[in-house]
C-alpha cells in the first residue's frame, strides 16, 4: 500500500533532520516502539507494538536508514515480524525549508502479512495513516526541543494528538 | 477461532470493575456484550490478560427518563435500544440505529457503552450519539468526568477513556419542539459495518424552517464526526429539495474519505453525499 | 486459572469448571458434546452457532462460557418440546428448507427468535430476522417459506 | 411398481436429524483421547524457509509432537493430481513446506496436542524464517516473464492447450462481422458452511487406519491416501460423516488427510483437524480465475459462423486433484446451446503464487455459459436485436438431436425453445421490455437479462474421466423386510437419501421408510466414484434402479417359485408379486424342493405363508430367499443385487433464466424485480428437491456476479481472509425466484435423468450481468466484469 503526503513541522529544517537520525529521538517518535538499539551503521534492532485501540501485536526486526543526505533526504527501511503477521515498508522523506519551519514530504510503501493482511483488511489504510500521524506529531514536539534538552513528556503527546490529528490527517493521503 | 489465555473477573458493582481495571492498566479490558473485543481476541489481535466483565452489573443496562434527559446505561444492548417504547416515542433516531446494527444476535448481546468505547471507524452508534449532542459519562478510580460525544473520539479506535477508566452512561438531551431523525446507512454486504452511516436530528421552527441540524457521519473516516458544513448549510433553510442537496455536498468537507477494498475514497464520498441527502429527507418527513 | 460456571442447558442443570477463554460453542459441544450447535466461521458472521441464552438467539461462538454463567441456554436440541417438533423445525423440513443441515441448527433458532418477536414477519422482515445467518446451499427461498410455514402454524396454534 | 413417490414432492428422510441437530458431522465424532492438529501456515506468498524452530512450542504444556516437512520427507507420498493432459508440468507437491512455501497458507508445520486450545496456543510458538521471494498474482505476467514460481520449469506455464472443431479461419472468413470482448472469471471461495475436517484412528493390532473427512469421494479418497502414506488400500477405511456441503470443494484430496492419517499411525492415538474459516479461505481451493478473449463472427441476420477463445488459467502454486482439468471442461461447452459450426479454444494454464484452483460448483462450465452468453449479447447488441431473438435464430431444433457440437460433444436432448418460450411467457417478456423504454423515458435504469444455457452433467463416461465415471449400487432387502441401498455416491446436502429411496420404494412397492439410503463409508460400501458434476442422480441413481431391476429378476424367480407358476405368468403391481388372472389358472407345481424342509430352530423367522395364496409381497420373497429353505433350483440364498453403470454419455441439461434489475442512479445500488428460471433436468424425481439445487445455484451465481471475489495483494497477501470482507449472499441479497421446469428425457439413462445440481450456477450469472450491463445500455457499455459491484455501476453512470 502506498502513502504519501506533506507534513508542516515548526522546527528547521537542520533540527528535523537530526531528529530523524537520533534513534533515541525515533524510538519516542515511533508509536508503540518500544526499543531501538544501533546494531551496525544506521541500522537497529526494533521491537515495536503496533496497533489501535484494543488490537495490537509485537513485532521486532530491523530498522535501517538508507539514502541519507542531510539535512534534505533520507529513507527509514523497516522489516519486522511478530505473533500477527509481518510489517515492512519504506519511506521517503524530503525535507524542504518553508515558512516557519520545515516541510517534509512523505512517500511510502507499506506491506503487511499474516493475520492482519487477511482480516484487517479495512483498517490497514486507517492504521497507517494513524500512525504516520502519530510519527510526525510527536517528531514535531521532539524537533521542537534543542538536542540535549529533556524529551517532550508523554501527556505533552496525547494532548498534542488530540489537538494535531485531525489537521494533519486531511493532508495525508492514500494514493 | 481460539483466544489467547487470560483472567476474567465478573466484578457485582462498577467501583470493583473501577479498582480490578486499575490493577493492571495496560493488561486489563473491559468486557461488556463482548461483539466488538472477542472477534478481535479470537484472531489473536487483542490478547488482554484480563477481562474484567461488567456485563453482569445489572445496573449497568438501563434507558431512562430524567428531568430533560434521556439516560442509557453502557451495557443496554443494541436489542434493548432498538425495541425500547420509551426511545421511539421520545428519540426514535436511537431505536432506527439500533436496528441497523449487525444481525439480531449481535443486537441481542452487544452494548452501546462497548460499541462506544471501541469506536471501531465503521459502527454505527458514534453518528448517532453525535447527532444527538450525547454526553458520556466516564468513571475513573479518582473521579467521574463527562465527554462530549465530540470530543469522545480521538482517532481509529481510539478514544478519550483515560487507561482505568470505563464508560458508564450515556446522557442525551430530550429532543424537544418540532423534529425529525433519521439514520441512513449503507452496510458492506459482507461484514453489515457502515460503508457509510448518517445520523440526522432536524430541530424545526414553527414555519417549518430549519432551526438546528445536527448530524453524525460514521465510516467515512478514521473517526466519526460531526458534518458542521451540512449543519451549517442547512441552519436557517426552508429545507426544500435544493437546499438539502446542496446542503448534502458538504458531508466530506476537510475529510478525506476512507479507501477500501468495496469502496474507493471518491466513490465513499459520493455515498456519504447521497446518504446525508436521504437522511435528510427522511428526517424531515418524520418530523411532526 | 479455571472458572466455575453454574448454568442450565435444556433444562438441564450444568456445573463445570472452565478456562475463562472457552468459547460457549467450545463448552456446549467439547464439554457436554451438544454438536448439534455448529462453528462455521471466526467472525461472528456464519450464525451456525446460534443457541438461546436467557431467551433471546447469540453467537455461541462470541460468548465465553464464563458469561453464561448462571443462565439458561436452549441448543437446538432442546427446541423439540414432548417429542415434538418445534413449528420452526417442521417448516423447514415440511419446506425443504435445508439441504447440507450445517447452517440449519442456528438458522432454525434464530428463525424461532423472530417469530417470538414478530408472529406474522414479512418477507423482508423475514430477511431482515435471518441477516446473521448464512447458508449456501439453500439460496434462501425455501428458508423464508420455512418461516412462513411456521408464522402460520403457531398462528394456528394459538 | 408403484407410482407412490417418484416425480412427487417427498420430504427428506435426512432432516429429522438434521433438524434436530443430532446429526454427525466429522468434529461431532468423539474418541476417547483424541489429540488435535493445528497447522503452521505460511504468511509468505512465496520464500525460502530457512529455518524453523519448533522448540518453544514442543514445551508447551499439552504439545505431543510437532512436524515439519523434513520430518514426513520421503514417508508421505505427494498430494496427487488426476488430471492427465500432453506435456503437463506436475510441481511436486509434498503435505508440509520442505525448502520454500508457495502461497499464503502453504502448510508448513503440523502441531498436534492434547486439545484445541493448546495446538492453537503452539503455533504462535513455531518460529519460521524466510527468505522472501518475488511474487508473481498475476495470470499474464506469470505467463510472460514474471518471476518462476517452480524454478525446475523455467516458466511458470503449466500446460497449453488448443481444442475444438471445425475450420476456424474459414468461419470468420464467412462472418459478416465480429466482436470481441476481454472476460474476466473472478476467483472464488467454494466457502461450504462446514469447513473441512478430519479425524484418524490407527488400531495397530488390526492394521486398520480409519480416516472420517468431510468429503465428495470417500472411495477415491481412500485410495490415493493408501497410496499416499503407503498401506494397503483395504486396511484403510474412509467414513463419510454427514457433510456440510461441498460445492467441489471437497472433491479432492488435501494434504491433511494423508498427513493425519500418518500422525495417528505415528502416534497410535486418534488425532483431529478441523479447519478454520480462515484456513479455509487460504487452503482450501479456489474456483473459477481465468481471463480470456472471446471473438464471435456472425452474419447479418445473427447467425453464429464461429467462436474463438483464448485464455489465461489461474492455477495457483501447485495442483490439486483435477486443477488443470477444469479450464479444459470450459473448451466443451463453449457451444453453448447454439449451431457454431467452427470453435476453438486456446488454454494456457498458469501457476501463480496463490491456493490452486480446482472445481467448484460448474467447475469449468460457468465460464463457456458465461463467456458464449455474454457474446451472444455483444452479437445482439451489434446488431441491434434483441439478445433472446439473437438466440432463438442459432438453437438447434429438437429433431437435430443428437446435436453434434465443434466441441466434439453430441447432446443427448433438447428443446431450447421450448424453455425460453416458456421464461418469456411467464415474465412477460414482450410487455417487459415495453415498460423497461417506458422507465427509460421516465429516468428510471431497468435491465433484462437473458441467459438460454446447456451444461454437461452426470459426469460422465470413464473415457472422459480421470477415475472412471461410473457410478455403483447395491440394492438388498434383509430378512425383515427393510431394503438397504448402498450407493457409491456420496451426497452432502442434495438428498439422494431421499430421492434414491424414492425410485427404489416405488420400483419394490414398499414404502419408503422401509428403504434406508448408506453411503460415504468404504468400510460398508462398495467402491463408488463419488458426488460431483451433477452425477449423483443421473449416474448413481441409475445404478441404483438397474440394481433393483436385477434384484427384482431374482425375486420374480422366486415367487414363481412360491407361487407354483411359471415365471412368465408373474405380475409384479403394487409391491406384490401375484399370479395373472388369465394364468392362474394353469398354475401348475412347478417344483419340489430339492433339499428336505427340516423343523426350524427356536427363535427362527417365522416363514412366510404361502399356502393358498395368489400373491407376495416382496418382501414375503426377501425372506423366503434369507432362510433359503424353498428356493428355485441353482439360486443363491439372500436377496440382493449390485450393479455398477457406466454411462454411455454425458446428459445435457438446458434450460432459460431472466433476470430483471434495476440500478440506482446515484448509488450504483443493483436491485432484483423479477428472477424467472425455467430448467430442463430431464426427468424429475423430487420436484422440490430440484428447485432447492436450483436455487442455490443462482444464489451463487449472484455471489459471483455480484458479490465475491477472492483478492490476493500484489504481495500474495489474500486480503479477503474472512467473511468480514468475502461477501457471501444473505438473505436480503436475493430476489423471490420464480421457477418452471420442462421436461425432456435424456436418453442416456433409464430414468430420463440429467442433473440439476450445477443449473443455476451455470445459467444465472450471464442473466444476472446481462441485466446489468442491459440496465447501463444507455450510457453506451457492453460489458463489466464481476463481481459487478455498485461502485462499477456508479462510475459508469457518471462517466468515470
Amino acid at each position: 500500500m502506498k502513502l504519501e503526503g506533506i507534513h508542516q513541522l515548526d522546527a528547521p529544517r537542520e533540527r528535523v533532520y537530526q531528529c530523524l537520525v537520533d534513534p533515541e529521538v525515533l524510538q519516542r517518535c515511533i508509536p508503540g516502539c518500544e526499543r531501538l538499539e544501533k546494531t551496525g551503521d544506521n541500522t537497529f534492532a526494533a521491537t515495536i507494538r503496533a496497533g489501535v485501540g484494543s488490537i495490537k501485536g509485537v513485532f521486532n526486526g530491523t530498522a535501517r536508514l538508507e539514502d541519507l543526505r542531510e539535512p534534505e533526504h533520507l529513507r527509514i527501511v523497516v522489516d519486522s515480524k511478530g505473533a500477527p503477521g509481518f510489517l515492512k515498508g519504506s519511506g521517503d522523506l524530503d525535507l524542504e525549508h518553508a515558512e516557519n519551519g520545515t516541510k517534509v514530504n512523505y512517500s511510502g510503501d507499506v506491506q503487511v502479512g499474516g493475520t492482519i493482511a487477511s482480516v484487517g483488511q479495512r483498517m490497514i489504510q486507517g492504521t497507517a495513516k494513524m500512525m504516520a500521524t502519530q510519527f510526525f506529531t510527536s517528531l514535531n514536539a521532539e524537533a521542537g526541543t534543542q538536542a540535549g534538552e529533556p524529551p517532550p513528556q508523554h501527556g505533552f503527546f496525547r494532548t498534542a494528538l488530540r489537538w494535531f490529528s485531525g489537521w494533519l490527517r486531511n493532508i495525508f493521503r492514500k494514493h | 477461532m481460539i483466544p489467547a489465555q487470560f483472567d476474567y473477573q465478573a466484578p457485582a458493582t462498577l467501583e470493583e470493575a473501577v479498582s480490578l481495571l486499575a490493577s493492571d492498566l495496560d493488561g486489563a479490558k473491559i468486557l461488556a456484550g463482548g461483539h466488538s473485543l472477542i472477534p478481535a481476541m479470537k484472531l489473536r489481535l487483542a490478547q488482554p490478560q484480563l477481562l474484567v466483565d461488567i456485563g453482569r452489573i445489572k445496573s449497568l443496562a438501563y434507558i431512562r427518563e430524567e428531568g430533560d434527559e434521556i439516560l442509557i446505561g453502557a451495557t443496554t444492548t443494541h436489542y434493548q435500544l432498538e425495541s425500547s417504547d420509551l426511545l421511539q416515542r421520545i428519540c426514535p433516531l436511537l431505536p432506527d440505529c439500533a436496528k441497523s446494527i449487525g444481525d439480531v444476535q449481535v443486537r441481542n448481546k452487544g452494548t452501546i457503552g462497548g460499541s462506544l468505547a471501541h469506536a471501531d471507524p465503521a459502527a454505527d452508534w458514534p453518528a448517532a450519539v453525535l447527532a444527538l449532542g450525547a454526553e458520556l459519562v466516564l468513571v475513573g478510580p479518582k473521579a467521574e468526568r463527562t465527554v462530549k460525544a465530540e470530543d469522545f473520539f480521538v482517532d481509529l479506535f481510539t478514544t478519550d477513556l483515560q487507561p482505568g477508566e470505563i464508560l458508564r452512561e450515556i446522557r442525551i438531551k430530550k429532543p424537544s419542539g418540532r423534529f425529525g431523525q433519521s439514520y441512513q446507512k449503507a452496510p458492506h454486504p459482507a461484514s453489515g459495518f457502515a460503508v457509510v452511516g448518517i445520523a440526522v436530528h432536524l430541530g424545526l421552527n414553527d414555519d417549518g424552517s430549519c432551526k438546528a441540524a445536527a448530524i453524525g457521519v460514521t465510516g467515512v473516516d478514521v473517526k466519526a464526526y460531526r458534518a458542521k458544513g451540512v449543519e451549517a448549510a442547512l441552519s436557517g433553510t426552508t429545507i426544500d429539495d435544493d437546499a438539502i442537496a446542496q446542503a448534502s455536498l458538504h458531508v466530506c468537507d476537510g475529510v478525506d474519505p476512507n479507501s477500501d477494498l468495496y469502496a474507493s475514497s471518491e466513490y465513499r464520498g459520493q455515498l456519504a453525499r447521497v446518504h446525508m441527502r436521504r437522511a435528510i429527507q427522511a428526517a424531515k418527513a418524520k418530523a411532526q | 486459572m479455571k472458572k466455575a460456571i453454574n448454568l442450565s442447558v435444556n433444562g438441564v442443570s450444568r456445573t463445570d469448571e472452565v478456562e475463562p477463554r472457552m468459547l460457549l460453542v467450545h463448552y456446549l459441544r467439547d464439554v457436554l458434546d451438544l454438536t448439534g450447535t455448529h462453528v462455521g466461521c471466526e467472525t461472528s458472521l456464519c450464525g451456525a452457532c446460534t443457541v438461546m441464552l436467557d431467551g433471546q438467539a447469540v453467537k455461541s461462538c462470541t460468548l465465553f462460557a464464563v458469561q453464561a454463567d448462571g443462565s439458561a441456554v436452549t441448543t437446538i436440541e432442546g427446541l423439540a418440546q414432548n417429542g415434538e417438533l418445534h413449528p420452526v423445525q417442521e417448516g423447514f423440513w415440511e419446506k425443504h428448507g435445508l439441504q447440507c443441515g450445517y447452517c440449519t441448527p442456528g438458522m432454525i433458532v434464530t428463525a424461532a427468535q423472530l417469530l417470538e418477536r414478530n408472529a406474522a414477519p414479512s418477507r423482508e422482515e423475514i430477511c431482515h430476522g435471518l441477516d446473521g445467518n448464512l447458508c449456501r446451499c439453500t439460496g434462501y427461498q425455501h428458508i423464508i417459506e420455512a418461516v412462513e410455514y411456521a408464522a402460520a402454524k403457531k398462528a394456528g396454534q394459538s | 411398481m408403484t407410482n407412490n413417490y417418484v416425480g412427487k414432492r417427498v420430504k427428506r428422510t435426512e432432516d429429522p436429524r438434521l433438524i434436530r441437530g443430532l446429526a454427525h458431522y466429522v468434529d461431532d465424532v468423539a474418541l476417547p483421547g483424541t489429540l488435535h492438529v493445528t497447522f503452521v501456515r505460511s504468511i509468505y506468498a512465496h520464500a525460502k524457509i530457512t529455518g524453523i524452530d519448533t522448540s518453544a512450542a514442543l514445551s508447551t504444556p499439552g504439545v505431543v509432537a510437532v512436524y515439519t516437512g523434513q520430518d514426513v520427507a520421503g514417508k508421505i507420498g505427494p498430494v496427487p493430481c488426476a488430471s492427465a493432459l500432453p506435456e503437463l508440468k506436475v510441481p511436486d507437491h509434498r503435505v508440509l513446506a520442505t525448502d520454500k512455501v508457495y502461497f499464503v497458507g502453504h502448510p508448513i508445520a503440523a502441531i498436534v496436542a492434547t486439545d484445541r486450545y493448546a495446538a492453537r496456543d503452539a503455533v504462535d510458538l513455531v518460529m519460521v524464517d524466510y527468505e522472501e521471494l518475488p511474487v508473481v498474482t498475476d495470470v499474464e505476467q506469470a505467463a510472460n516473464g514474471g518471476p518462476v514460481i517452480h524454478e525446475a520449469f523455467g516458466d511458470n506455464i503449466a500446460y497449453k492447450l488448443t481444442s475444438g472443431e471445425g475450420d476456424i479461419d474459414a468461419a470468420f472468413t464467412a462472418a459478416d462481422r465480429t466482436v470481441k470482448q476481454r472476460i474476466l472469471h473472478n476467483r472464488l471461495a467454494p466457502i461450504a458452511m462446514e469447513p473441512r475436517g478430519v479425524l484418524a484412528r490407527y488400531f495397530p493390532g488390526e492394521e486398520e487406519l480409519t480416516i472420517w473427512s468431510s468429503t465428495q469421494i470417500p472411495h477415491l479418497m481412500r485410495t490415493q491416501v493408501a497410496l499416499m502414506i503407503g498401506i494397503p488400500e483395504n486396511k484403510l477405511r474412509v467414513i463419510t460423516p454427514e457433510v456440510g456441503g461441498g460445492f467441489g470443494s471437497k472433491l479432492n484430496v488435501y494434504s491433511e488427510e494423508a498427513l493425519l492419517g500418518w500422525i495417528a499411525m505415528q502416534l497410535g492415538k486418534p488425532v483431529k483437524w478441523i479447519e478454520t474459516r480462515r484456513e479455509n479461505m487460504q487452503a482450501t481451493i479456489h474456483g473459477r480465475g481465468q481471463v480470456g478473449d472471446i471473438e464471435v463472427g456472425f452474419k447479418n441476420d445473427g447467425t453464429l459462423t464461429g467462436l474463438r477463445y483464448s485464455v489465461f488459467a489461474d492455477l495457483g502454486a501447485y495442483h490439486q486433484l483435477l486443477t488443470p482439468a477444469i479450464p479444459t471442461l470450459t473448451g466443451l461447452m463453449l457451444s453453448g446451446a447454439y449451431k457454431i459450426p467452427a470453435i476453438q479454444m486456446n488454454i494456457t494454464g498458469c501457476f501463480t503464487n496463490k491456493m490452486a484452483t480446482d472445481a467448484y460448483r460448474g467447475a469449468g462450465r460457468p465460464e463457456a455459459t458465461y463467456v458464449v452468453e455474454r457474446a451472444l449479447d455483444l452479437v445482439a447488441a451489434e446488431l441491434g436485436v434483441d439478445p433472446a431473438e439473437v438466440r432463438r435464430k442459432n438453437f438447434p431444433s429438437p429433431d437435430e438431436f443428437p446435436f453434434h457440437t465443434a466441441t466434439g460433444l453430441d447432446y443427448d436432448s433438447g428443446d431450447y425453445e421450448t424453455a425460453l418460450n416458456k421464461a418469456q411467457e411467464i415474465i412477460g417478456y414482450a410487455q417487459l421490455r415495453e415498460e423497461q423504454k417506458k422507465a427509460r423515458d421516465e429516468g428510471r435504469l431497468i435491465g433484462i437479462g437473458v441467459s438460454t444455457y446447456v451444461e454437461i452433467c452426470a459426469l460422465g463416461p470413464s473415457q472422459a474421466m480421470p477415475a472412471g465415471g461410473w457410478e455403483s449400487a447395491t440394492v438388498r432387502i434383509e430378512p425383515t423386510g427393510k431394503v438397504t441401498v448402498l450407493t457409491g455416491a456420496s451426497p452432502h446436502g442434495q438428498g439422494q437419501e431421499t430421492s434414491f429411496a424414492q425410485i427404489v420404494a416405488d420400483e419394490l412397492g414398499v414404502n419408503i421408510n422401509d428403504v434406508t439410503v448408506i453411503h460415504g463409508d468404504t468400510g460398508v460400501v462398495q467402491y463408488g466414484i463419488g458426488t460431483f458434476g451433477s452425477r449423483a442422480t443421473a449416474v448413481g441413481g441409475t445404478a441404483v434402479f438397474v440394481a433393483v431391476q436385477k434384484l427384482k429378476e431374482k425375486a420374480q424367480k422366486i415367487a414363481a417359485h412360491m407361487l407354483k407358476a411359471d415365471a412368465s405368468h408373474i405380475l409384479f403391481e403394487g409391491g406384490k408379486y401375484s399370479l395373472q388372472a388369465a394364468a392362474a389358472a394353469s398354475a401348475t407345481g412347478v417344483s419340489e424342493p430339492v433339499v428336505p424342509v427340516g423343523q426350524a430352530p427356536a427363535g427362527a423367522l417365522p416363514e412366510p405363508e404361502t399356502d393358498g395364496k395368489s400373491n407376495l409381497t416382496i418382501q414375503d420373497i426377501a425372506l423366503a430367499a434369507h432362510l433359503a429353505k424353498d428356493l428355485p433350483p441353482d439360486t443363491e440364498p439372500g436377496l440382493s443385487a449390485t450393479y455398477f453403470f457406466e454411462p454411455k454419455n454425458f446428459t445435457f441439461p438446458f434450460g432459460t433464466h431472466i433476470a430483471v434489475v434495476e440500478v440506482d442512479h446515484e448509488t450504483g445500488d443493483i436491485k432484483f424485480l423479477r428472477y424467472v428460471a425455467v430448467d430442463d433436468c430431464g426427468r424429475v424425481i423430487n420436484p422440490m428437491l430440484v428447485d432447492g439445487q436450483v436455487h442455490g445455484g443462482i444464489v451463487q451465481s449472484i455471489g459471483q456476479a455480484m458479490y465475491e471475489e477472492v483478492v490476493y495483494d500484489e504481495q500474495g497477501q489474500l486480503v479477503t481472509g474472512t467473511l468480514m470482507d468475502y461477501a457471501v449472499p444473505r438473505a436480503k441479497h436475493i430476489p423471490n425466484f420464480e421457477l418452471d421446469r420442462t421436461e425432456t428425457p435424456s436418453p442416456v439413462n433409464p430414468l430420463g435423468v440429467k442433473g440439476v445440481g450445477e443449473a443455476g450456477t451455470i445459467g444465472a450469472t450471464p442473466a444476472i450481468v446481462g441485466a446489468i450491463v442491459d440496465a447501463l445500455a444507455p450510457f453506451g457499455v457492453r460489458h463489466l466484469d464481476m463481481p459487478v459491484k455498485p461502485e462499477n455501476v456508479w462510475r459508469i453512470i457518471n462517466g468515470n
